[in-house]
This record gives structure tokens, sequence and C-alpha cells, in this order.
């Protein structure tokens, strides 16, 4: 066979290095959004610890902490002091620190496990369906369509007085909100779905024989990241605060294990007289929003070949 | 035109399904309450006597599959509560009737559609442009501090709950600045103004709700765009950068954009239940939280059809629209 | 010389950390000059074109100078920049598939191409659209209502040539303007350009690899080899006395037609793919007609042959390859490929066949995946049939095959010249050991040399393993190399078929004639020749 | 400061006759039919029909019936179970027709039928043939109620019962034309017989009364009928009531809001002293209590149930319920609530209002507890905050090693658990505002036999045939004074057995506009009466 090896241009390093991971090491604002990810997680699983320290638990009330008049965290600042580090909460007294550290457990766990459920439902039923077509794809469509215009109110409602007491209530909202979240992935991904599956190299892929995962696995979802990661992020604290408003029609984390959630809907009715109630959880909730949107736009970066190299 | 007519057949024959499914599915959930539909209009002190003559009078005595099927019976055929003088007419199409607020369904979504239509139109094309715009704009800046302050200032809106977003618009310009009414619906044949005075709060909220699912897919779908062949083309013809970012990068941002657009606003149409209520709208979304709360199994039955209506009319428009827009795309 | 119109001096080119594309070239057009860039692919023809309008991606750094009528190219403003790109300078893309906006009409982009600079009502530019579809010899009404998925690979280069010169711009860079081309137009696009060079005085930058273009256009050529000039001269010069050791090169792989191999007998083989009067309509949106790409094809190719598919741009080529792969579905006729009747196979044996099929396609950079590695690429069909062993040898073998450098494994296809992207394609098609090779123009965008050893390559391949092969090409030459017999397609019919030798030596019918007649060979004189006989051929 | 002395407030302004009152309600839709109407005598409907008997509230004193249409309230034979009623000279409805016996009779008997059903309904079961009677449509005439003369009204009872009078002040006892209300538009087109009648009802959004040119304001002193006109604004979210009413602009200063001001509210008003005049707080109210299912595993057993007592901390739960302890109310320690007659102040487990959790254990230790309880299950409603105040209760339990579980639901399903028939839950969180200012409305439905499952409120299924005796006993009482005695005995015996933790009487905050005057709340009901409300110019 011919021997000639005279690449066309000089030789380059090979690219294969490039992986993920170096790709978002050269991103600094992925990177610090990482950290506070990590933050987040450690504090979450950590939360015992860090109470401790404090010196608090999320469950004892101090009504002695309490301004007699009304209720609200007497002293500056919602009660801020040296052994209430975020001060406390309103009408209970309760550590407002150890509340946002527990909370960050609840929330997390269900804000990211009920998007992992949608996201993957979403895509896979997205992706097969835009490139199936034929009858799964009306299938598919027309289950979003039943699930979207589902009355989730009263669905949520009475499974919240039927489900049965034995079903880990995590586990149970995180399927229901997944459940319920996943057809609009789908959409999306389907729609783009149908623009690739026409394109010559998904073409090209058919033609070599390869079957629907692999065209799904290679093909698709390398191209159909963009879409996924903003879905996906954004649904992340969409969810925390789903689960907040479940916890008001009876399916929530019951109290009074803390949830993110709970704490900034309990919070709002006091923005005017006590607004650190507000601001601590509503921070956590904000800062955890950003750091996993800008981790996004990083990994799209750092997914994307044409934008990997940085400048 | 003839394959048109039949895809267009096929769709409405699935519609019909779906709004079928939806409607059966939600009469067999509402049986899973533990409530008691019968119990609202038993009156108090509530005697298991006056219950069985309320339920048998609404006709929720009869087996609820028996309920269901007369409940589509009544959309054709309309329907008579009670006997004698004083019965209760429902005259086709009747969706049921609603004996918490006694009127026919269908009026009392008749006399809330404007309102939530309205709202949801407002809104959303708020929400739409804004949220683009912010994405094209955050893509062009990519990694830049505006970039940044664009992102953070949408994502702001997505982490913060309807309620408090309301609240502190109400308070900001509604109490403090005094610029906008703070509450109530004016109807736009009263006065287009005052309709649009009444409801730029609102639109606003939500739309800062909403806008960042928006600017991030936009964002991100403009960076993958700008990265193809053809947008080199465009450029090397020399159209204008407003044309190329504005016509030929836009067009194909806007396939997933629209997509979700549709799943959001069909949902909208629904009723937005958090923001009509903080600026006590009369729409959907109230009526249908009250009828869940008064278990009131017509008028619930009623909006969910409509709603479930909607979310599938705004999938289909966009599965068309789709198709015009990508014409790869286009169902064969 | 006097004024020139386009000067480069001292361009060097580099992508983010890795060596220079383009080490510090320089080379003058003149006003009414056709300067042909030819070289090796991957030598960065193209990247030197693209950064005259500034269109290089941001990870590309350039320096020294490009001045056009004593401007300063780079480093121009965005308002600057804009004029020049579409006014003073036309361009025409190497990849015509992408080069489009697949949402958008051709109407609309060329309308909006006409009034980007010119400030004319709508009706008027669609005149004017009109006007340039009929100059590049396209039906303007169909066309201009066509989306880009709807065309053939050469009514798309066309649609993007109209574009280019849609200012009559003082100088068009045209980079491989007739690589999707056959023959015949390609032959009309020459003479478009050399006629507005003529009337309008519109200086061409050529890239181009193929030397029988050059022959028939250029006045000047410039060299190319790893990013640096080796030689410049006048076209007849450059023929007539080569200087530098690789313009000779370069000039003795070139293929003309009548040089290729003489009589073969017909093959005795049975035949592994049977087409019979085949038939494909392609419905269309809008409530367009539908468009029957192919029209009643009966063909068959023998287990150990090579047929050459030979006919001008949409003739159904591509479609009747399509058809073989199941991309497309007939609307009449049956096709077999090694005996499984593709119309009632079932999944497993569709499997099984396209095991056994290995095909280039015709579009390189838009057939490969933009988010895949050209590794991943190439060991594709490795992964998708479970072929076990070590695919990383076996890419490196394929890569070393079609001359890549095994290292670029990690690169991207945007990273790669069109070139380099088609012998990805080819090493891709070749990873099985196909038992049926559907080429598809395979060697459009190869400069000759590499197209020889490519072409050896596939002679190779097919003495060792003895593969069938349906070897699509508007080249003639090339055809007349590797072909043993050749089906000449038009307007989705059979016109002519036989051995390669009978066909394209002593053509029958008239379309095959000018078929060949328009073939240009690398000799400016007597392609100058051909050129009037090709006129003067009855249409 | 006066003007946070419970019960107080409005004082300070001067009102006139004239003037639109605005009334912001959450609720969506308000019947306006009597036969289907649940108000009190005092608030919306009180505004547009009178019936045979009013209520005249007092801040510092129980509320009492007085008469209204008729001349008296009523005259009760020997027996107690015939009533007889004289109605007053020249009243009509706002369409013309004099108001005779005919008409209230019609009134009542329409109620009766299953299109009207809905509203109060005391009257149904105890008028003689009440129970199988379908209303004048379908039924015919209900013999139980006379009509000798146009002016005379005479009800036969089924059963002796003393607080009759409190049953004619229902909507019921209003009087309908004869021959109208035949169709559900009834509900928003009433023929009034009070200061106003219904110029527009809007779904969803308005209604507007505006005067009634036929009412007599001199026949009625239990209206006051100030303002022209009064504007219900439907589907008013409460939070944003309040800031409007603090912010005061336009018709907002003659509005008020018809529910309670929530605890993050109240701390907001507290803080601003301007705000502090428009605040208004009952001076009792509803009882709060914690109601322990006397039918489950160890809650059975009355010695841990009277643990509960002393564990409960009614300091937290006031705190938990509108932030501090005056504007939450009183500490309870009776069943009966304040404002009604014949009350009697007792306290058999007297404890500090934060407990006392070593006499919970000691007494949990008795019942053979000594590591407490675990995993009572404790559904509580999502509406009013309770969540937040079972949690109180479930921490201060905690103390004295009782674990509970809380089970938020939905308003809806928790009430269909509770007051379901399988009662399958071991303790929650209720609260009783009697209908009728009498301890019959306090005692029966909480603690009656009957009143267990099929909807009734007996949430802590107790079931003791000597208390059922007493409350018969009590109930065919007609001399209030001799009854309120049977009541007060009542109540002692009852919590000698301690079904329930009474915890609270809570009061209740209203926010009214700044130039909405005479806005009070009297002992009983803990709402301000609207039938005196007035404007200042
Ligand atoms: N975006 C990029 N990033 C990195 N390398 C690139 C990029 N674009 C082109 N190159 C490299 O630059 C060199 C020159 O490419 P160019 O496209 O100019 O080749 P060419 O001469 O046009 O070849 P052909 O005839 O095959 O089109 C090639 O080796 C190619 O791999
Ligand atoms: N998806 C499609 N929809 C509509 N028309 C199509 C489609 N694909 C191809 N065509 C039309 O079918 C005809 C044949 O196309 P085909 O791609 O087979 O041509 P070809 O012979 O390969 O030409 P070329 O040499 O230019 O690649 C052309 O007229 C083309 O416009
Ligand atoms: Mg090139
Ligand atoms: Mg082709």
């Amino acid at each position: 066979m011919s021997d000639i090896l005279s690449p066309g241009g000089p030789p380059v390093p090979a690219a294969a290095s490039r992986t993920l991971w170096h790709a978002l090491r050269r991103d600094r604002w992925a990177q610090a959004s990482a950290v506070i990810i990590v933050l987040i997680v450690v504090a979450a699983v950590a939360a015992p610890l860090l109470a401790l320290i404090e010196g608090q638990d999320p469950y004892t009330y101090h009504t002695e902490l309490l301004n007699p008049s009304n209720g609200a965290g007497a002293g500056a600042l919602g009660g801020i002091s040296g052994s209430h580090w975020f001060g406390v909460e309103p009408l209970t007294g309760r550590d407002l620190f150890a509340i946002v550290t527990y909370g960050a457990r609840t929330s997390f766990l269900i804000g990211v496990a009920a998007t992992a459920v949608s996201v993957v439902l979403g895509v896979l039923l997205g992706a097969s369906a835009g490139y199936v077509g034929g009858w799964w794809d009306s299938v598919v469509s027309r289950v979003t369509d039943v699930l979207l215009g589902f009355p989730q109110l009263i669905f949520m409602i009475s499974l919240g007085a039927v489900a049965p007491a034995a079903i880990p209530r995590p586990l149970l909202l995180i399927t229901v909100i997944g459940l319920f979240g996943w057809p609009r992935v789908a959409r999306v991904v389907r729609a783009q779905t149908l623009s690739l599956r026409g394109r010559d190299f998904v073409r090209a892929a058919r033609a070599l024989g390869a079957g629907g995962a692999h065209v799904f696995r290679r093909e698709l979802l390398p191209n159909l990241w963009a879409p996924i990661i903003v879905l996906g992020t954004v649904t992340i604290p969409a969810n925390i605060g789903f689960e907040a408003a479940l916890s008001f029609l009876g399916v929530g984390i019951p109290p009074p294990t803390p949830s993110w959630g709970r704490s900034i809907s309990d919070a709002i009715n006091w923005v005017q007289s006590d607004p650190m109630f507000l601001i601590f959880p509503g921070a956590a909730l904000f800062l955890a929003t950003l750091a996993f949107n800008m981790l996004g736009d990083g990994l799209r970066d750092a997914l994307d070949p044409k934008t990997a190299v940085r400048r | 035109m003839n394959r048109a007519l039949r895809f267009l057949g096929g769709r409405l024959g699935g519609m019909l399904v779906v709004l079928l499914v939806v409607s059966f599915a939600t009469f067999a959930v509402f049986y899973l309450l533990p409530t008691d539909p019968a119990r609202m209009s038993c009156g108090k002190p509530c005697t298991p006597e006056n219950l069985a003559v309320a339920r048998q009078f609404m006709g929720f005595d009869k087996p609820w599959i028996q309920q269901y099927l007369g409940f589509l019976g009544g959309i054709f055929g309309g329907r008579t509560f009670g006997t004698g003088a004083t019965a209760i007419v429902c005259g086709a199409p009747c969706f049921g009737y609603s004996f918490q607020q006694n009127e026919p369904v269908l009026s009392l979504i008749g006399d809330r559609l404007p309102v939530t239509v309205s709202l949801a139109i407002g809104a959303s094309l708020i929400w739409l442009v804004a949220g683009v715009a912010t994405g094209v704009f955050s893509a062009l800046r990519r990694g830049k501090a505006s970039d940044r302050v664009a992102m953070t200032v949408t994502l702001a809106g997505v982490s913060a709950p309807a309620y408090l977003v309301g609240l502190l618009g109400i308070l900001l310009f509604g109490f403090t600045l005094d610029v906008v009414p703070v509450s109530g619906y004016v109807a736009f044949a009263q006065s287009p103004v005052g309709w649009a005075w009444h409801l730029v709060l609102p639109w606003l909220v939500l739309a800062f709700i909403n806008a960042a699912v928006y600017g991030r897919l936009s964002r991100g779908q403009m960076l993958e765009i700008l990265g193809e062949d053809f947008i080199r083309t465009a450029r090397a013809v020399g159209l204008p950068e407003r044309t190329v970012i504005g016509k030929y990068a836009l067009r194909n941002v806007l396939l997933p954009v629209i997509t979700v657009f549709a799943v959001d606003l069909g949902a909208l149409l629904g009723g937005a239940v958090i923001t009509e209520r903080v600026f006590a709208l009369p729409g959907l979304g109230g009526l249908m939280v009250d009828a869940v709360h008064q278990v009131d199994l017509p008028v619930l039955m009623g909006v969910t059809l409509f709603a479930a209506f909607f979310v599938i009319l705004a999938n289909f428009v966009v599965d068309v629209l789709y198709g015009v827009l990508d014409p790869r795309a286009r169902l064969t | 010389m006097t004024e020139q119109l386009l000067a480069l001096r001292d361009v060097s080119i580099r992508f983010g950390d890795a060596g220079a594309a383009v080490r510090g070239i320089g080379f003058e057009v003149a006003p009414a000059e056709v300067l042909a860039l030819v070289g090796e692919s991957g030598s960065g023809k193209s990247v030197t074109a693209l950064s005259l309008l500034g269109l290089l991606p941001p990870t590309a750094t350039v320096t020294g100078s490009a001045l056009l009528s004593g401007r300063e190219l780079y480093g121009l403003d965005a308002a600057a920049m804009r004029e020049v790109r579409g006014g003073d300078i036309g361009m025409v893309f190497q990849e015509p598939m992408s080069a489009l906006n697949p949402v958008f009409r051709i109407g609309t982009q060329l309308v909006d191409a006409v009034r980007a600079h010119r400030k004319v009502s709508r009706a008027e530019a669609k005149k004017r659209a009109s006007e340039l579809l009929e100059l590049v010899e396209l039906e303007a009404g169909r066309v201009l209502r066509s989306y880009p998925h709807e065309l053939s690979g050469g009514q798309l280069q066309r649609v993007v040539i109209a574009m280019a010169l849609v200012h009559e711009p003082a100088l068009l860079v045209a980079d491989e303007p007739t690589t999707a081309l056959d023959v015949t137009v390609q032959a009309g696009i020459l003479a478009l350009l050399r006629s507005l060079r003529d009337r309008l005085g519109t200086a061409i930058l050529l890239v181009t690899h193929d030397m029988g273009v050059v022959a028939d256009l250029a006045d000047r050529v410039v060299v190319l080899r790893e990013g640096q000039v080796v030689e410049q001269n006048s076209v007849t010069e450059l023929f007539a006395a080569p200087k530098a050791a690789y313009t000779r090169e370069l000039l003795d792989a070139v293929l003309s037609l009548g040089t290729g191999a003489g009589e073969e007998a017909a093959s005795s083989a049975e035949a592994l793919v049977s087409v019979r009067d085949l038939e494909v309509t392609y419905r269309r949106g809008g409530g367009a007609a539908p468009v029957r790409a192919v029209d009643g094809v009966t063909l068959s190719v023998a287990a150990d042959e090579v047929l050459g598919l030979v006919g001008e741009s949409g003739s159904g080529k591509s479609t009747i390859s399509s058809v073989l792969t199941g991309l497309v579905t007939p609307s009449a006729g049956s096709v077999s490929v090694a005996g499984t009747d593709l119309a009632t196979a079932s999944a497993r044996q569709w499997r099984e066949v396209r095991r056994r099929i290995g095909i280039v396609f015709q579009n390189p950079a838009s057939a490969l995946n933009p988010r895949a590695t050209i590794g991943a690429s190439i060991a594709e069909p490795l992964v998708v049939h479970g072929f076990d062993g070590d695919h990383r040898a076996r890419v490196t073998e394929l890569l070393t095959a079609v001359r890549l450098d095994p290292q670029w494994t990690g690169r991207y296809p945007h990273e790669l010249s069109g070139g380099q992207c088609q012998r990805v394609g080819i090493a891709r098609a070749l990873a099985l050991r196909p038992r049926l090779l559907i080429a598809d123009e395979p060697t459009s965008a190869l400069d000759v040399s590499v197209q020889a050893s490519v072409l050896a390559l596939l002679a190779e391949l097919q003495r060792e393993l003895s593969f069938a092969c349906l070897f699509i090409s508007h080249d003639l030459a090339v055809v007349e190399q590797v072909a043993d017999r050749v089906v000449v397609l038009h307007r989705g019919k059979v016109v002519e078929e036989g051995p390669v030798a009978s066909v394209l030596g002593s053509p029958r019918e008239d379309y095959t004639r000018r078929l060949v007649a328009a073939a240009p060979v690398a000799d400016p004189a007597r392609q100058r020749a051909r050129r009037e006989a090709w006129r003067a051929l009855p249409r | 400061n006066a003007n946070e002395q419970p019960g107080s407030g409005g004082q300070s302004v001067a009102v006139s006759a004239g003037g639109t009152l605005y009334i912001l309600t959450d609720q969506t839709s308000q019947h306006l039919d009597p036969a289907k109407s649940q108000n009190l005598a005092i608030t919306t409907i009180g505004l547009i029909h009178r019936k045979l008997t009013a209520w005249k509230t007092s801040a510092d004193g129980p509320a009492t019936v007085v008469p209204d249409l008729a001349t008296d309230t009523g005259r009760a034979s020997a027996d107690g179970k015939t009533w007889t009623f004289t109605l007053k000279d020249g009243q009509k409805l706002a369409d013309g027709t004099p108001i005779t016996s005919a008409e209230i009779k019609y009134g009542i008997e329409r109620s009766f039928d299953a299109a009207f059903s809905g509203g109060l309904g005391y009257h149904k079961t105890l008028l003689e043939g009440g129970s199988s009677y379908t209303g004048p449509f379908k039924g015919g005439d209900l013999a139980s109620i006379e009509t000798p003369d146009p002016k005379t009204i005479v009800f036969h009872l089924a059963r002796p019962y003393g607080d009759w009078p409190w049953i004619v002040s229902m909507p019921a006892f209003a009087p309908v034309p004869k021959g109208k209300g035949t169709d559900a538009s009834y509900d928003s087109t009433p023929v009034c017989s009070g200061p106003y009648q219904v110029a527009a009802y809007t779904k969803g959004v308005s209604i507007r009364l505006t005067r009634n040119p036929n009412w007599d304001a001199k026949s009625d002193p239990a209206r006051s009928g100030l303002p022209d006109s009064v504007v219900i604004q439907l589907g008013q979210e409460t939070g944003v009531v309040a800031q409007r009413l603090l912010a005061g602009s336009g018709n907002d200063a003659t509005a008020f809001g018809s529910s309670f001001v929530n605890p993050a509210q109240l701390a907001q008003v507290r803080s601003n002293p301007a705000a502090k005049t428009q605040l208004v707080t009952s001076k009792s109210g509803a009882l709060a209590y914690l109601a322990l299912n006397t039918k489950r595993g160890p809650l059975a057993n009355p010695k841990v149930r009277q643990a509960f007592q002393y564990a409960v901390d009614k300091t937290a739960y006031q705190i938990a319920s509108a932030g501090s302890a005056d504007l939450a109310g009183p500490i309870a320690t009776t069943l009966i609530t304040e404002g009604i007659a014949g009350r009697e102040v007792f306290d058999l487990y007297p404890a500090p209002p934060n407990g006392d959790v070593a006499k919970a254990r000691q007494l949990l230790a008795e019942a053979g507890f000594p590591n407490g309880l675990d995993n009572l299950d404790f559904p509580v409603s999502t509406a009013n905050n309770d969540a937040d105040k079972a949690q109180a209760l479930q921490a201060a339990l905690q103390r004295a090693g009782i674990r509970t579980k809380l089970r938020p639901l939905d308003d809806d399903a928790w009430t269909a658990v509770v007051t379901g028939n399988e009662g399958s839950y071991d303790l929650t969180l209720g609260s009783w505002q009697p209908d009728f200012p009498s301890a019959n409305a306090n005692i029966e439905p909480l603690f009656g036999t009957s009143e267990i499952g099929n909807g009734g409120y007996n949430e802590s299924r107790y079931s003791v045939p000597e208390v059922d005796a007493l409350i018969a006993q009590a109930q065919g009482t007609v001399d209030p004074a001799a009854a309120g005695k049977l009541w007060a005995r009542a109540d002692r015996r009852i919590l000698q057995d301690s079904p329930v933790v009474p915890l609270i009487y809570t009061r209740n905050s209203f926010l009214h506009g700044s130039k909405v005057g005479d806005f009070a709340i009297g002992e009983f009901p803990a709402y301000p009466n609207y039938l005196q409300i007035g404007l200042a110019k």
C-alpha cells in the first residue's frame, strides 16, 4: 500500500488531550461555579456538622429570641448574632443558618434529581420521537400533550391525600416533578432532532448501518447539548420552587424538615418586616442557580469544538 | 394539498384523543380525592340525608364512569339537573354546570377567557422578545461582563417565586412610584388603554419570571449558529451584521425557542394562578384553583379541557410553524 | 505590471497554539488578471482567501499585509469591511452544501445579497437574482423557490457563484468554484468567469486543484506547499517549464482524458448490484411540483467491477447512491444488493448489506459530525458493526493511507481543509474493507497529487479485495482511469452505457460528446482549442 | 396605646351618611341567595336581607339576639316546641312586595329544595317534618310553618329548642316574594329587604350594592346603613389587600379587608405607627384546640391525653399564630368561647403558658409510656398557617417525649380526613367558631356522638353517652340562664376526659382604610359588624 506520508500541513500536536476538564480549566467562571456547587453540596452533606459548629439545630424553638411585639427575630437584621449566624426564623426562633444548611439537602436533592429525571426522559423520548418519526412520534407527541394539558394541581392534591406514607417523600417528589417536567424537554429535543435528522452527517451514519442507539449517542446527542444544558440548568431552580409549591398542596417534604423553597415562600410575607429571613435562603437558591447556569455555559463551550479554544 | 388535509385530519383526530384522555384522567384522578363534591352543596350542618339529596341532584350518586359519559353526552346533547320548576337546564354544548357558582361552566369560562388570553398573550410576547433579545445580546458579547450581567438578571427571574416578584412589583410600581394600577381588569372593548394599563405590571412580572429560559436558550443556540458556514457566507456577501444576526442567525436560533414558547404559552393559557391572584385578575387560573378547592368537578373538567385544548393547539401551531421555519424538518 | 489590485505581503496565519497554516506568503493580483492559487490540499489556499475578507474563525491569528487597491484589508473596521465584502470582493466558497442557510429559500438569500449593497426594491432585486441564476444556467423559477437541501451539490455551487457575482466585484475570490460541478457546467462557469473578466475587468483569485481549469482560465499561477509559495509563474511557462520540483510533480500527476487505461474485458462476475427501472420522485414543500430525480434507470455493477456514473449536475447520480444505501425510498423499480432485495429487506438484512458497503459522501465537510473528532468519525463503521480489535491502529492505518497525519485523530472537521475532510470521508468508507464502494465525487476536492495517491490506493485495494465500486464523478479523466464501464445519466435517464474506452473514446450520443468535449485538459494551448471546439458543438 | 386594645379601633373617625364602602375579599364568589348563604348575620348577607331576628354585638358584652322583621325575638310555648313571631308593620321588599308571613314562609320552604341547598340549614331538622320535606316546588306546603295571618308566623319544632330565636336570624329566614327565586339566577339577583339591593354582580370581579329605596331605617336598629353604596371586590389576594389598605390611596381609604391579617403583615403594621390605627383586633374568637383521637392506640387512655394538656406550649402556639401573645388571643382553658352567655371560666390542668413538661412526662409514665410516644400521625391543613402552628405544637410535644409526624394536606383533603368515617389519624389541629352565639353551637358540633364522621367535626371522635344526654337536655331548655348552666357543666365534664387540648381563643385582626369608621368587633363573633360601618366625609 502507499507509504507516502506527507500530511498537508505542519505537524500539529494531537488535540485528543483536549478533554472536557482541560477545556473547563480555562474557564474561570465555570471553575468558580463548580466550586460553589461543591461548597453547597458539602454544606448539605455536612449540615449537621456545620450546625454543630454553630451550636444549633434547625428544629429547636427559641421563642425567647423573638421580638415579643411582632414575632420577628429580636435585634438587628433578624437576630443575627454570634450564636445565630443568619439570625432566627420569625414566629419560631429556629436557627436560620441551620435551616439554610439543612435545607440544602432537601432542595438540592430534589432540584437536581428531579431535573435529571425529566432531562433523561425528555431527551430519550424527544430524540427518539424526532428521529424515528411515524407512529412513535405521534405517540410521544400525544403523550406530551396529555401531560402538558393535564391539571397538575388536582393530581398533586390527590396524590398528597392518597400516597401511602411508606413511600419516601423525596422519592415521590422526584418522580412526580420529573414526570411532569419531561414533556417540555422532549418537545425541544424532538424539534431539534427533526432538523438534525436530515443533516448529511446523520444520513451518513445511517447509511453506514448505524442503529438508533448509535445515532442517538454519537450523532444527535453531541449536537443537542446546547438546549439540553440550558433547559437542565434552568429547571433546577424551578424545581426547587416547585417543591415548595407542592408542600402547600401537602405533597412536599413535610415540615419541620427544612427546605429552601418553603423557607423562601414563608419569608415572602416578611420581606418588609424581616428581609433577612428572605435574603439568606433566597441568596442560597440564587447562588446555586447562577452556579449551575454558569457551569452549564462553561460545559456548553467546552463541548463545542468551535468555541472550545479560547483567545 | 390532499396531503396537507390528511395531515390536518390526523392531527385533529389526535387532538380529540388527547382531550378525551385528559378529561378521562382528570375525572379519574378527581375520584382519588378523599373529598366529596356534594359536601360543598350540602349546607351546614351537613346531615347524611342532606348530603344524599345534594348528591343526587348534582348527579354524583351514579357510578363515576356513568357520570363521565354523562359529561361527554352533555357536550353534544345538553343536560338537565333536577326536575320540575327548579330544574337547571344546561343547553348543548354543556361542559357541565357549576353548582358552586350557579352558572354553566361554559359561560364561566367565557367570562374568564378574555382575561387569561390578554394576560398570556401580552406577557408571552414580552418575554419572548426580551428573552431572545437578551440571549442574542449575551451571545454576541460572550464572556464579557455585560453577558454575565444580563444572564444573572434573567436568572434572578427563574429563581424568584412569582408571588414575590408580583408583590415587589406592586410595592414598587404601584405604591412607591404610583405609576400603574395594582389590580383589576378592564375589558379591551371597554377601554383599550385601560386594558393595557391594568395589565402592564402583570405582563412584566410574568415576563420577568419566564424570560430566563428564552434568554439562555437563544444565547446557547446563537453561539452554535454563529459557527456555521452559512453565517460566513452571509457575511462574505456583505450583508450588514444586523441582517446576519437578526435574520440569518435568528431564524435558526428561534427553532428551539418557539418550541418552549408553545409549551409555556399553552400552559399559560390555562391560567397563571399566582399572577392572576396577586393582581386580582379574574382569569382561568383562579377559576381552576377555586374549582379544585371547592371540589367543583364540572368547572374543573371544563377548565381542564380548555387548558388542554390550548396546550394542544399551541403545540400544533408550533409543529406547523416549525416546518415553516425549518424546511428540513417539514413533516412529510 | 502597473498598479496592483491586490498585494499580499508576508502573510502568516496560525490557529490557536498550533503551528502556522500559512507562512510568510506574498503575491499580487493585477486588475483583470486571473491568478490561480494551486497546491496541495491543506496547503493554506482557503485560509489565505478567507483572510482577505476577515472571515477566519476567531481562533486564527493573521500577520502581514494585504492591500486592495492600496487599502489595507487586515484590521479594517466593521463598516469598511462590509463595503469590501460582496462589494469589492466577491467570494465563492468551497463547500456549497453548508454555505447556504438551510432555512431560507434560495430566492430570499439572493435577494438579500442584492440588497446588501444596492438600494433596490424587492422586485428588482428578485429580477436581478433570476438574471444571475440564468447566468449560471439554473432554472430560475424553480431554484428561487427551493431550499438548499432540495438542490444537488452542483446546483448549490452555482447558486453560490451567482451570489458572489451579484455586485460584479473588482476581485472575485473563487475557492474551488467548479469542484462540485460536472464538466459541462464547469465549462459554462469558466466561460462565465472569463467573460466577466473580459467585460467588467474583474480580477479573479482562483483557488483550485484542477490543472485543467488552471490551464483554461488562469493568466498566472502561484503554487503553494505547506503554507509557503514554491513557485510563481505565468500559466504558459508553468505548464511548459515548471521551475519547482513540486510543480513538476503536480503536473506529472495530472490525468487527462484519453490517457486512461485501454480496453478492458467486460467483467464476467455476477452482478452485485442490480437496479431495475428505478424511479425516484422528491416531494417538495410549499405546493411546488414534485421533482422526478431518477426516471427509469436500469444498471448493474458486477462484483469486481468499477462502474463509472457520469452526467451533469442534478442528473440524479447522488440520488441513485442514496437509494442503494437506503436513505431514499424509490417510488418505483427494484434494487438489489448482493442478492438482497432492498425493498423487502428486514432490518437485519439491511445491516448486513450496509456492513458490506462503504460510502464516500459528496459533501465531505457536512457528512462529518461537527462534534466528533475525525478519529471517531473514521472509527464509526468499526464501532457500528462491532468490529473488535484495535480501532486506533486501524484509524492510524487509514489516515496514513489517505495521506493524512495520523496524529490528527483528535481534530474536528472545521479544523480541516476541504480536501482533508474528503480524505477523512474516504478513510471512513474503507474502514470495513467493503465489498461495494459507493464513491460520490471522492476526489473532487483533492489536488492532483493527492488524487493520484488516492486513486492508486483505490486501485490497489480493488486488486487486493476485488470489490465492486460505483464511482460517481464529473471528472471524466478520473473515470476513464478507474472505471471499467461507464453509465451516462441525463435528467434521470441513462443515455449511454458501455465500456469506458468506447463510451468516452467514441461517444455515440450528443450529450456524451458534449460532456467529453467539455472536460478541460492541463495544457493551455490545447485547452484553448478544445474550448473552441466545445463551443461549436450543438447544444 | 389604646388603639391596640382588642376590639377597639376606628373610633377616631367621625362617620356620616354617604360614600361608597369597599369590601376587599379573597373569595371569588359570594352567595346572595338567602337559601344558599352561610354568612353570619352581621356580614355581607345582612346588608341586603333582613330576617326575623338580628344580632346586636358590643365590644364589652356577649352578642344578643334582637328583633329584626319581627317585633320581638319570638314567644315559645311551654314545652319549647312551638315558636310564634309577629311581623312589623309596613315593611316592603325592594321590588315593592309587602313583607308578610307568606314571604317568610316561602323563603324558608325554598331552602329545602335540592336546587338551593348549601346554606345554613339548622332549621331543616328542627322543623317538624323538615327531614322529609323537598321544598315548595315538589313538596307543596310545609305544615310545621303556620301563617294564620299576614303578620303572624308560627313554627312547630320536632323537639324543644331554646336557641330558636338565634336560628331565625339565619339567612334562610329572609323574605322571598312568592314565585320568585325558582332558578339559580336568584343567587346573583335576589330581591332584597336590607338597606341595600344588588345593582350589579360581575362574576369573579365585584358586587355592587346600592340603596334599597324600600328599606325602613327606623324599623331596623341592627343596621345603620350609612354608606350610599357598597362594592365588594372579589378575588383579592390578601397580601396585596393589606398593602393596599396601608397605602390607602384612592378608594382604598374607604375600604376594608374581610380576611384575617396574617402574622407577617401584623409585624409590618406593628412597626408602622401610622398603620396601627387601621388595625382592629377582636377581643377573642374561635377556639383553637388540639384534637386527640380518643379511638386510637395509646390516645384512648385518658391519662395519656391529659399528658398533652401539660406538654403543649401555648406561648409558642400564640407566637406561631400571630407573632405575639396579645395578637394571637388569650390562652384557652375551656371549650365555650368568650362572648357567649353563660360561659364559666375554669382550668382543670393548671400549668405555665409554656407547659409543664415534667408533669406531662409523669402522666405518660403513669399511663405506661415512660419513653414517650412515637410516630403519632398528625394531619394538618396547609391553609391558615396551620402547618406553622402545628410545628410549634410538634416541637413542644417533643419536649415531653411525644414524637409526632406531621402530615400536611390540602385543606379539603384534610377536612375529608378528619371529618370522614375512617378516623385514621392520631391528632390534629382544629379551630371552631360557633355559627350563633350559644354554647350549644360550641359544644354539640365538636363533642356530640352524632358528629363523628359523615362530615361532622367531632375530630377527637369523642363519644360519651352521659355527655350526649347532657347536650340534649341543654338544647331543650328554653330559659337561657338555665341552659347556660347545663352547657357549662358539659364543658367541664368533657374536659375531664381531655379529648381536646384548648389552646387559645384566636383573635382575628382586620385592616381597614383610614376613612372607615365604626369598624367594631364585638365579643362575639370575632368579625367586624358590617351592618354598622360608616365612612368619614
Ligand atoms: N479552524 C481551524 N483550526 C485549526 N486548523 C485549521 C483551521 N482551518 C484550517 N486549518 C488548517 O490549516 C491548513 C490550511 O487549510 P486550508 O483550508 O487553507 O487548505 P486548502 O489549501 O484550502 O486545502 P484544500 O485544497 O484541501 O481545500 C490545513 O492544514 C487545515 O487543517
Ligand atoms: N430532498 C430533495 N428534495 C427535492 N428535490 C431534490 C432533493 N434532493 C435532490 N433533489 C433534486 O433531484 C435532482 C437530482 O439530484 P442529485 O443530488 O441526485 O444530483 P446529482 O446528479 O448528484 O448532481 P451533482 O453532480 O450536482 O451532485 C436535482 O434536480 C435536485 O434538485
Ligand atoms: Mg480549501
Ligand atoms: Mg450529487
